[in-house]
């Protein structure tokens, strides 16, 4: 697996301003895979991603993408290597409607979806693509969210607690789009608290506690680690 | 037919145009200061210092070049506008993570630097700046004589604002800075130019000074200070429309003018501190500004 | 736009001394240097200009703390500095007190001003707050312009020196020296007794986070405005004081180019440190003194200032030795 | 204190071992505008123009050792008073010049009159120099408020201009110089159907140009002065208010204002003046010499720093002695002065210089043969009708 990783993050280490929020982490995603980043609040798994994606205002360590080392880039050239987020809390903005969220983030490479197939598969949005961004339900916000990065071409997603909030119904739409985007060849870091969606979706699991990796549970490994789990999630 | 205050009608209506000309000097600027606000969260106090610069701009392609004022009209901005990205790149961008009180105490900076500069070489008493010929002349509206080039301020900074605001707000240029001045993080991740929306921002926002300093040269005396008070009552404005509201630069802009005009005929020494009443009231009552978004 | 972005900044690497009852060992050497030398100081340079260099030392030190240690950033307080310089001169030539009550005068109107404007003003955060107090301060001077008894443009000139409760005459220059050293270095000893007593911790508390003070049940609002209306009535002092020494209050002291100097000075020395303030406004008023000569360029050499001093000294000349010493000063 | 001491006697020895050897000792301040609305019309050619006093006197010759500083008050009584109690006490200046700003000559006059120097003003306007505040240390040279009104809004009245509407800077200079020239036009049957207080300084006077024109009134008194002048006349040309008749009073205009505005705008303009470059011979040949150092021509400002400088020169030599400041002054008044510029020169009791003013005409365009080709000569006006008479109190030369 380690040879076909399409991201290989080692030893890193973030800050915010004086506080040292990653302490060395180290994981691996391979191309195709579905992994999850798992861990109670504040462990680090949104600044994870947020190192990832060079939007930490600080970090050290290596983090390989597709083959090229990229601790040195800002988050602008991570993107145009082909990584797209859909951060915490949605990230819609207000002062756009919606066609103009979803139009937002450039085209980095070819093969994403145009705007006819969101609509196709996001008939709300075109219902809605006058309103404005934030008008619309969390749940409308968090499909927003995530087409508007399909869009881009990036094959590489990163998604941060898409179901928070949401209602169950809701929920297993975005796991069913989730699934959908993994069959289409998609490479997808989701961090969750909502362990039974995580486990619905992802073929392994990493656990953070206090900006470290502390273990990986296979997905199909799951039942058989239930008690360790509910130890490091505190549940 | 009636009387307000002793003042008849028509007279009224000619302070009401010449407060809507006022206005539209004050809409541009602030416009200017609204963008650059609104994205790079610097509060330019260089505004009024680049506004002169314009106007000297222009002055100096008509006696060095033999330019004459509609050229200017399109290259003296351009100029301010150079020059406000040389500033940009070479200071300001140094301090946005900072608190605004930084990029203001370096604008006014700067501000003293070009003033005094211009001081140096052009000495005080002004220069003259013709009216361009086409525009000599004027109408007679029947309440008031109207020179056909207050007339041209008036249309000239209205195409101007609405051109800007439909940039910001129709465009999708206009998106990337809207949602730059949300959280220009996210945007910038999104593998949009940010450090480039805000340097073209600020050269943008210095360029609508510099129009407005060529558009005030042939009536005003091209002088070193003509920007220098001007720049809190354009600040003022605004405050007054919500810091980094675009449509509110402009319509307070336009509106303070009238206000700041009808002052004019009923307590003329108080015209000068209209304004900042008129900021402290609102303020008290709608912090945010009349059209601005609750922060 | 994000209530962060919009705070004033904290006080820079400077920290706040813990509370305590006495002066640290360090601040009382320094204070006691400084007095001996400003004790000498008359006989060395033009006594005129080392008092106003003394008035403006108070300004900024007033100012400071507002800025510095509330974490209020006004833009208006030319309103107390330039208002009690009126008053204090309207009572010297007018009513014919004496200097010690004519300062005083100057000073209880300044804080009888500040607590109006700062009432109605506490209330705004930020870039609000700072254009709200220079909406007040604009008043103030249209106030100044416009009164009959302030002399419009030519303010209001000789003033006399008085005598010192009736009994010194302050006629000769070192006289006047050591009444306006008296004033300025007890005022600033005075502020600096206030940012070391619990009051000052509890400033610091609310500069530092507001919420937290709320819910630890402070009445912030009543701290701020306390802070605020001693912030004014000291800018007052330092403004009264000046009208002595110059015989003269004009509209100068009242426009709002000195509420900008004000902040120049405080952030040039070094912003919520003690000796900050009066060093910059030392600076300031030296550079001006000296520069004068060179006519028009002085405008250019202290936007120069500026630029530099934003771009590559932050914390202000105090607030660099400062972190050198690893010593707040 | 004592080093100091001991370096002063030093000096000061050193200084009178001098003065035996060469002559008096001088030093002269310059005190003016160099970087705001008058930085112009005084600044630095003021300087220029004391400087060239001081070799037209011959000073060296005559055993004169003249020192020249100057410094800029940035028209604020504060500085301007600072500057002046420094000079006086730790410098040794003996006279001030210029100081233009009524407000910082006013503070001036009084630090002179308190440290026994000499205030040789020309810059400022305010008759209160030589009135309300008139000190025995006081010289006003070249103008005042009512010379201004008695030249311009005499001669406007007496054509036939009656009716005046006030634009007046909203200042004490603005309102002095006003209320000066409404007792000239009422003097002379004319009345004043209107004023309007600018605030000062003012970028756009439209609003009240259109009130002045709406007041039906023959002249529109512009009691201002610099950029506010210059503004005012620029906009009332472009609303076309002189083209319809009304005529323009500029009661404080300069040279350098008129060749700020061009004579396209500022033509057919009525001003009073005590000097113009292109009077006579005497002017011609000094003006050149001014404009070849100097780059502009000069204003009647900055003539009488240099006929002032002259007097003064001349008084100081006849004394042997430039330390006792109204004795200068006291000698001043006496002597009979012929000036190269300002012709007939009589100092009266009260300080005020009395010479001929002259009413000047802006040129048209086509009259203009250079770029500093402004003005044809309308009248003089003898100094006695010019000036206000003196008051009886300030009369020092009976004390």
């Amino acid at each position: 697996m380690s040879d076909g990783a399409l991201l290989r993050v080692e030893g890193l280490q973030g800050w915010y301003g004086e506080s040292h929020v990653l302490h060395g982490i180290d994981f691996e995603v391979a191309r195709g895979e579905v992994v999850t980043l798992l861990g109670r609040n504040g462990a680090g798994k949104t600044s994870t991603l947020l190192g990832i994606m060079g939007m930490l205002p600080r970090r050290e360590g290596s983090v390989v993408f597709d083959g090229t080392e990229t601790i040195a880039m800002n988050s602008r050239r991570i993107a145009r290597h082909g990584i797209a987020i859909c951060p915490e809390e949605r990230g819609i903005f207000a002062s756009l409607n919606v066609e103009e969220n979803l139009m937002l983030p450039p085209r980095i490479a070819g093969g994403g979806l145009d705007l006819d197939r969101i609509y196709e598969l996001f008939p709300n949005l075109k219902e809605r693509r006058r309103s404005q961004g934030t008008k619309l339900s969390g749940g409308e916000q968090q499909m927003l969210a995530i087409a508007r990065i399909l869009r881009t071409g990036a094959k590489f997603l990163l998604l941060d607690e898409p179901t928070e909030g949401l209602a169950p119904v809701i929920v297993k739409h975005i796991g069913g789009t989730i699934a959908k985007l993994k069959t289409e060849g998609f490479t997808i870091v989701l961090v969750e608290q909502n362990f039974r969606f995580a486990a619905s979706v992802a073929d392994r699991h990493y656990i953070v506690q206090e900006g470290q990796v502390v273990d990986m549970i296979a997905n199909a490994d799951i039942d058989a680690n239930t008690e360790k789990l509910h130890g490091y999630l505190g549940v | 037919m009636f009387e307000l205050l002793g003042i008849p009608p028509q007279v009224l209506m000619g302070q009401l145009l010449l407060g809507l000309i006022n206005g539209s000097f004050y809409a541009v600027l602030s416009l200017g200061l609204a963008v650059i606000f609104g994205l790079l969260n610097v509060i330019n106090f260089a505004h009024g210092a680049l506004y002169m610069a314009g106007a000297f701009v222009a002055w100096m392609l008509l006696n060095y070049l033999g330019v004459g004022y509609w050229p200017a009209l399109i290259l003296a901005p351009l100029a301010v506008g150079i020059f406000g990205i040389v500033l940009e790149r070479t200071m300001l961008s140094r301090l946005y993570h900072l608190d605004h009180l930084y990029g203001l105490l370096l604008t006014f900076g700067l501000a003293l630097i070009i003033q005094g500069l211009f001081r140096n070489y052009y000495g005080i008493s002004g220069l003259p700046y013709r009216i361009p010929s086409a525009l000599a002349g004027g109408h007679n509206l029947g309440f008031m004589f109207l020179p056909n080039y207050r007339a041209w301020v008036i249309v000239a900074s209205i195409i101007v604002c609405f051109g800007t605001w439909f940039m910001i707000e129709k465009t999708r240029l206009g998106a990337y800075l809207r949602a730059a001045t949300e959280n220009s993080a996210l945007v910038n991740a999104f593998g949009v130019n940010v450090p480039l929306l805000l340097v073209l921002t600020y050269g943008f926002g210095t360029a609508l000074a510099g129009f407005a300093g060529v558009l005030a040269a042939p009536i005003y005396s091209v002088n070193p200070n003509m920007g220098a008070d001007l720049i809190i009552i354009v600040f003022a404005v605004v405050v007054i429309g919500g810091m980094g509201s675009i449509m509110g630069a402009i319509v307070t802009g336009y509106m303070l003018g009238i206000i700041e005009g009808l002052t004019r005929v009923f307590y003329p020494e108080g015209s000068s501190v209209v304004i900042f009443v008129i900021m402290a009231i609102v303020l008290l009552i709608k912090p945010e500004g009349l059209f601005g978004r609750a922060a | 736009m994000s209530s962060e972005k919009t705070d004033p900044p904290a006080a820079g690497a400077a920290p706040i001394l813990p509370p305590s009852t006495g002066m640290p060992t360090l601040h009382k050497a320094i204070f006691l240097v400084l007095l001996l030398f400003l004790a000498g100081l008359p006989f060395m340079v033009y006594p005129v200009f080392a008092m106003k260099v003394m008035c403006f030392a108070l300004f900024a030190a007033a100012f400071n703390l507002l800025l510095g240690f509330g974490g209020l950033l006004s833009f208006g307080h030319a309103a107390y500095f330039g208002g009690a310089s009126y008053i204090a001169a309207h009572a010297a030539k007018e009513w014919g007190f004496t200097p010690e009550l004519s300062v005083l005068c100057g000073t209880a109107a300044a804080a009888v001003l500040g607590l109006i404007i700062g009432a109605l003003s506490i209330r705004r955060q930020g870039i609000y707050f700072a254009m709200v107090t220079l909406a007040f301060a604009q008043m103030v001077y249209f106030f100044a312009l416009q009164a009959p008894f302030t002399g419009g443009e030519d303010g209001i000139q000789s003033v006399p020196r008085g005598d010192l409760f009736g009994l010194i005459p302050l006629e000769n220059n070192i006289a006047l020296y050591f009444f306006v050293l008296a004033v300025t270095f007890g005022g600033i000893l005075f502020l600096y007794r206030i940012v070391h007593s619990p009051f000052g911790q509890v400033l610091k508390a609310i500069r530092e986070n507001e919420p937290r003070a709320i819910s630890l049940g402070y009445n912030v609002n009543r701290y701020k405005l306390l802070v605020f209306v001693l912030s004014a009535t000291f800018a007052g002092l330092a403004g009264a004081t000046k009208s002595q020494v110059f015989q003269l209050a004009s509209l100068t002291d009242a426009h709002w180019m000195m509420s900008g100097e004000v902040v120049l000075m405080t952030l040039l020395g070094g912003m919520g440190t003690i000796f900050g303030p009066p060093v910059g406004a030392a600076l300031i008023v030296t550079m001006q003194n000296y520069l004068a000569t060179f006519g028009a360029w002085v405008t250019v050499i202290q936007g120069v200032i500026f630029v530099i001093g934003v771009l590559l000294f932050r914390e202000g000349i105090v607030g660099v030795i400062s972190r050198w010493l690893k010593r707040p000063l | 204190m004592i080093r100091k001491l001991a370096l002063g006697t030093a000096l000061g020895a050193l200084a009178a071992g001098a003065a035996f050897a060469a002559g008096i000792d001088v030093k002269l301040g310059v005190l003016n505008d160099r970087s705001g609305v008058y930085a112009d019309l005084s600044g630095e050619g003021s300087v220029v123009a004391a400087r060239m006093a001081v070799e037209d006197f011959k000073a060296k010759d005559k055993g004169l050792n003249v020192e020249i500083i100057s410094a800029d008050h940035q028209n604020k009584p504060d500085i301007g008073s600072g500057i002046a109690r420094k000079w006086y006490d730790a410098e040794g200046v003996n006279a001030i010049l210029d100081v233009p700003t009524s407000s910082v000559a006013l503070a001036v006059a009084d630090i002179t009159a308190d440290a026994n120097g000499v205030l040789l003003d020309s810059g400022a306007g305010s008759t209160a120099l030589t009135r309300e505040q008139c000190r025995p240390t006081t010289i006003h040279w070249t103008y005042d408020t009512a010379a201004l009104a008695n030249g311009t809004g005499k001669a406007l009245t007496e054509a036939g201009g009656k009716k005046w509407f006030f634009l007046t800077a909203d200042y004490a200079f603005g309102h002095s110089l006003e209320e000066n020239t409404a007792k000239v036009v009422e003097a002379n049957g004319g009345e004043v159907v209107g004023t309007v207080d600018v605030p000062f300084p003012a970028q756009d006077f439209s609003s009240f140009l259109l009130q002045a024109q709406g007041s039906g009134a023959d002249v529109i008194g512009l009691a201002n002065a610099g950029g506010d002048t210059v503004n005012a006349i620029k906009q009332a040309s472009e609303f076309g208010i002189t083209q319809a008749g009304q005529k323009l009073a500029a009661l404080l205009f300069f040279i350098t204002d008129v060749h700020a505005l061009g004579v396209q705008t500022a033509q057919g303009l009525s001003l009073t003046s005590a000097f113009y470059w292109d009077q006579n011979d005497q002017t011609r040949e000094w003006s050149k010499r001014f404009m070849d150092k100097h780059g502009a021509e000069p204003t009647m400002v900055q003539a009488g720093v240099y006929s002032a400088t002259m007097a003064y020169l001349a008084a100081v030599e006849a004394l042997g002695s430039a330390d006792d400041g109204k004795a200068v002054v006291a000698k001043m008044k006496e002597m009979d002065i012929d000036d190269p510029l300002f012709g007939k020169v009589k100092v009266r009791g009260d300080g005020r210089a009395v010479h001929d003013m002259y009413l000047y005409e802006v040129k048209t365009p086509g009259d203009s043969t250079g770029e500093w080709d402004l003005y044809k000569q309308i009248s003089s006006i003898s100094g006695d009708d010019a000036f206000l008479p003196m008051l009886d109190e300030c009369d020092f030369t009976k004390k």
